[in-house]
């Protein structure tokens, strides 16, 4: 089996090629138009991509502030994680954007001490699960550094990582890991849902002079939503209510968020109007806005792309029946993924996950 | 060199064009997207898998990365298993709920493989450790790439293996890419462990492309670590003709020259064993012929086996977390 | 300052160590004898301490089981992992007990390989704050493999880890972590609270052929209580009533279930009769002894050493909140720590912990 | 050996005999109880402390360890400070946060230190990334015991140094111990970093209980990192002559030998080095006298200061989690 034989199917699956490269291997969903939630855009109508909207962010703070600078595996290949950091090291430099060993353990507390010593360093990965390997950097040090010397030093950076899903990636690559992060003080997370907010949040957390885990998720990466070309930054620990309703409240996560606003929709048609809230920031929390809906509603469904057992639908949860007991009227509803590693098997997939539907069905069961 | 008989230089060639050949196989359907699962292709490092488990027995235990194909095919890991994994049936050697880069078939020592990067080092670290408390005679070889190499765990796994001896070879796979990147934008200079004193750690450096410098680098390992005298650590260096992932057509362009790929297409390791042989008439043309057909064969009977099969019932999901 | 003066103050300071020696350094309590909560123990009346009863059951399973081995740090040497390993190595040989480098992550992976390989390790850290280097052992590999191989293979495995609490142990020796261990599917975990379950849970883990976690507290550590010789497995999965009581429910964790304990009985004074459950194991989790006693009190406080968002109360909650939401006929309450690291003056660790006065007010509060 | 001017050496033995003192007068109030902190007294290791950091200026950065007062003391962390933060007091360095393991004094370039082992390594590369990027002048010393050197992320560290040259002295406080381990139950053989190609990572063995030969050894290392020529690796061997923790009579016994302390007594580098600049006339013993009264002076001011300073206020137990 000489190599000149290598190509021998080349052309005959040429075609095939064409029709089905979107498709291929692809963990993320193409083209998908935002649900028109964009609340805040009132003048610039301009639509970016939501992997656009991402270096737009880091391209006008990189501009202005010389302390920030880009690291990772792969930042500046011709990928340039999925969009989000591509090209940027030709308008910024290689020493400012640059690829990393595979080191990720030490790679977090260089960029701790890069952090210490005046620069805002921001490390990204494209998966979460890798970031198992960062836990002591994340937790033991970037977390705890201000307040164990008193506020002596602080700690300002950006740890990006974006959740695979799908394709068979199985159980080492397809992790939402907020659950873990959410326990532990003294990292902020944050979580967009839509273009506008990636670039927003990405702006807050790098005024921010603290560190801030950005989840993204590769379900949004290629939505398409409005953002305006200027500087703007939205708040880290204040969520939005992304669809009004009197009957039940969905407090939902990433990607979901989207999801629970199209079963919020379809719900509508029988007679049930569920009021969809964006938390954007899962840590620090707006409690409030979740307590003012389960207030107004009485009932809550919370739906995460994490697991269940100890993860962020367990906080909400608890939170509420602590704090807003007394206007809960039934039984709260977590939806979240399994606690099972994720399979490859597509069927199993498909199983595994959770979407639109299991928010609706939710919603019927519980405004029935 | 080593002389080796013709049986086994037979051998050596027909299991590198196997695993070639189920490879292009693999790719040239891979565009149906039907195999809904990352496939990391060796093609262009056949010899690597061949040559090192040439020498191993059916006991001994092999720990492989997400690259893992090769080093599957080459312990004897069942043909029909791989195939239907990569389909996600239930008939997969890891029941659909792997996917390419978790492998397993624990009757010929492979006992799975880990997709995150250096992860299967200390596993198979740990293999070792075993061997030596249970005072078995077989070995643990641990598969991985140059990429895994920036990785800690690597150090903290040799001087484990070191300070207790362990029958442990680690092969680093250096094809001087982790997906994108090349080797020279993540570590300076050789790697560090070839530097150890020779006693404490058998190192040496053999081209990855000749089967048969990697069969004999390893023989001299297998027989160290058997008879107690401790682990060894041989890099083989060699190149992914593919792109990091998927089919040839994914391959993402401008990380590396067409140049470069074509450079090493010139030395792949099969097409050069093959002319080796024929030059030295230990095989010939017609054996070859033969050769192929059968592969052909066992290709279409494994694709034909994972097609058929089931799978996952979806109810079965919660299944396996927990060995009751 | 010659080194013949080293010992200056030796003599003049004699009298206070002799004083003082059990205190020193003390982030154990000593010798507190447990309430007579043991309602397991039936005939032996034999007394030992919480690490004699572990060091029990490991010299019991490696006496019948030759997989069993021991590593950790410190596991050979004179206290002997509190004495929880002590003088094993002498029994069994430094072959199936021993000390290991400091390489968390890498010792993770060797014990993940070689239960693989037919053994069973033990693998003893003396706080949970190291596991932090150990999360890609764990969460990716230990906890996945069984999963992501079908079954094909499965980790045999105990990982041992012992809280850390107060004389300014601080932000990195203190962290009591099953917050984040809860959330990680294919973990079992284990936090026992008497002299009795440490043994039988310990016996329970190594019978058990999946990754199990154990944490221990400090604070239990020089408990003394009832322990027969005999082997015995007390079951993982299954909480224990440690006190019956019809007004509230706690649920409480490790050293705290002796606090609620304590706490109960002073609320009796006022009338109020708790009912403190001990959950034993909060993964695999008995939900149902949770949910029947809230079904009977309608009341539900939930005590966890360790952080509070995200973290075990936040699961008791949402799970009640989910599952026995009509029988709750108040807010919940949560005591855990605050979210923040802990601080190292002994006035803030006293401001930090929570202990049985929270639990009485909260009993107080709930039932009043 | 360099020559150095009588002030640079008296300054060497004072800073020595200060570190000394004030851990003598550490441990001879520990039993007291009101320091309820876990101390890591570095008495025998004073060498590598002071001859390190004679060698730096104020604004170069230094990162530390859970033995960390010498490191603070010689870098001109704040006495009263320290004391105060041993003590639990607002005044603390740390503000009474973090206790004996982790000292900070930003004023001289001390940003903090981890009780983490090996923790403070990548911390203290990136210091040394931000020099770089920033095009700064200054260094960054990274201190850590021979148990460190048993973690991954130290492999990793330096990989990353040598890759990016910076400005980084990597400082091996090899005491032999790690607890009650001695380093031939964790590591086979010599560190294997002293292997590396010396253009790439210069690297270098001194007796760490000879404060000339930590100064000269890390002399040649700053230059280098000074001069952009990249980082390197210094180990002193040194000896911890009390228990691991806490003071004395604390120690376990058990895991070495009366006989191995009493001999490493014998070495101690304070004594010797005393002697040394006696016996060379370098110094009088009535300047010795005056040393140690200016310290005992600077030290009852310290305790003083630590015991009338405040407890932090429990209700600013939240504070400082974040920079707002
Ligand atoms: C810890 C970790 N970091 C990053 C990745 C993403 N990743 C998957 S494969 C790969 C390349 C690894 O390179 P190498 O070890 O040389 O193996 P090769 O792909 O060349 O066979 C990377 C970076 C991962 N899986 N695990
Ligand atoms: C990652 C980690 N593992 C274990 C410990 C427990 N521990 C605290 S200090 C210490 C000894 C470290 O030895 P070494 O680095 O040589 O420093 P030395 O105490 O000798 O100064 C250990 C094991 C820890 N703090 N961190
Ligand atoms: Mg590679
Ligand atoms: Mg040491």
């Amino acid at each position: 089996m000489p190599c000149g034989r290598l190509f021998p199917h080349r052309i005959r699956f040429l075609f095939i090629f064409l029709m089905s490269k979107n498709m291929l291997r692809s963990e993320t969903k193409q083209n998908i138009i935002e649900p028109s939630f964009n609340n805040e855009v009132k003048e610039d109508k301009r639509v970016l991509a939501y992997h656009e909207a991402i270096r737009e962010a880091l391209q006008l703070a990189m501009s202005q502030d010389r302390r920030i600078f880009i690291m990772g595996q792969g930042v500046d290949d011709p990928d340039g994680m999925f969009g989000a950091t591509k090209n940027l090291h030709l308008q910024f430099g290689r020493e400012r954007v640059f690829d990393t060993p595979l080191s990720e353990g030490a790679l977090t507390g260089i960029s701790v001490g890069a952090a210490l010593a005046g620069m805002h360093p921001v490390y990204f990965h494209n998966r979460p699960d890798f970031l198992l390997l960062a836990m002591d950097q994340l937790v033991n040090h970037a977390a705890k550094w201000s307040y164990m010397f008193g506020g002596a030093k602080n700690v300002p950076l950006v740890v990006w990582a974006c959740i695979g899903r799908g394709w068979g990636s199985a159980a080492q690559h397809s992790q939402a890991l907020q659950g873990l992060f959410l326990h532990v003080p003294g990292l902020k997370l944050v979580m967009p849902s839509t273009c506008y907010d990636a670039k927003g949040l990405m702006l807050a957390a790098l005024a921010d002079q603290n560190p801030v885990l950005i989840m993204d998720h590769r379900y949004n990466f290629n939505n398409k939503g409005l953002v305006p070309p200027k500087p703007y930054t939205v708040p880290i620990g204040k969520g939005v209510i992304r669809r009004k309703g009197r009957d039940v409240t969905i407090v939902a996560v990433s990607h979901l968020v989207t999801e629970a606003f199209h079963a919020a929709q379809e719900a509508a048609a029988y007679g049930i109007e569920a009021e969809v809230i964006d938390p954007r920031t899962l840590k620090p929390l707006d409690e409030e806005i979740i307590l003012d809906s389960v207030a107004k509603t009485g009932r809550l469904i919370i739906a995460d792309c994490g697991w269940k057992t100890g993860g962020f639908t367990a906080e909400i949860g608890a939170m509420v029946a602590e704090r807003g007991f007394n206007h809960l009227k039934a039984p709260i509803k977590r939806i979240a993924c399994p606690d099972l590693p994720m399979p490859a098997a597509y069927n199993l997939e498909q199983a595994y996950y959770i979407g639109k539907n299991d928010i609706k069905n939710a919603i019927l069961e519980l405004a029935r | 060199m080593m002389k080796l008989s013709p049986k086994v230089l037979h051998n050596l060639l027909f299991e590198m064009m196997r695993i070639r050949q189920v490879q292009l196989a693999i790719e040239s359907r891979y565009l149906e997207n039907e195999m809904r699962t990352p496939v990391h292709l060796c093609i262009g490092q056949e010899a690597v898998a061949v040559g090192v488990c040439a020498n191993l027995k059916n006991n001994d235990y092999i720990n492989s990365t997400h690259r893992g194909h090769g080093h599957y095919l080459a312990k004897g890991g069942s043909l029909r298993a791989l195939i239907a994994e990569l389909y996600g049936r239930e008939s997969g050697c890891s029941k659909g709920r792997g996917g390419s880069m978790h492998l397993v078939d624990a009757k010929v020592g492979h006992y799975g493989s880990s997709s995150i990067v250096g992860g299967g080092i200390p596993v198979g670290t740990g293999m070792g450790l075993a061997i030596k408390m249970q005072k078995k005679k077989n070995i643990s070889v641990i598969f991985f790439g140059d990429g895994a190499a920036d990785e800690g765990v690597l150090y903290e796994s040799i001087n484990f293996a070191v300070l207790k001896k362990l029958p442990v070879i680690f092969i680093l796979e250096n094809n001087q890419y982790s997906v994108c990147s090349h080797i020279s934008a993540r570590q300076a200079g050789e790697n560090i462990f070839h530097a150890m004193p020779a006693k404490l750690l058998m190192t040496k450096i053999v081209n990855g492309n000749d089967v048969r410098q990697v069969y004999d680098g390893v023989n001299n390992a297998v027989i160290r670590a058997r008879t107690g005298r401790g682990p060894s650590f041989i890099e083989c260096r060699t190149y992914r003709i593919r792109g990091h992932a998927g089919c040839e057509t994914q391959d993402v362009a401008g990380y590396r020259t067409v140049g470069e790929i074509d450079s090493w297409k010139e030395l792949c390791p099969v097409a050069s064993f093959q002319k080796k042989l024929l030059k030295n008439k230990i095989i010939t043309p017609n054996e070859i012929n033969k050769m192929e057909r059968k592969i052909e064969n066992q290709i279409k009977d494994a694709f034909d086996f994972a097609l058929r099969s089931p799978l996952p019932a979806p109810d079965t999901l919660p299944l396996y977390l927990f060995n009751e």
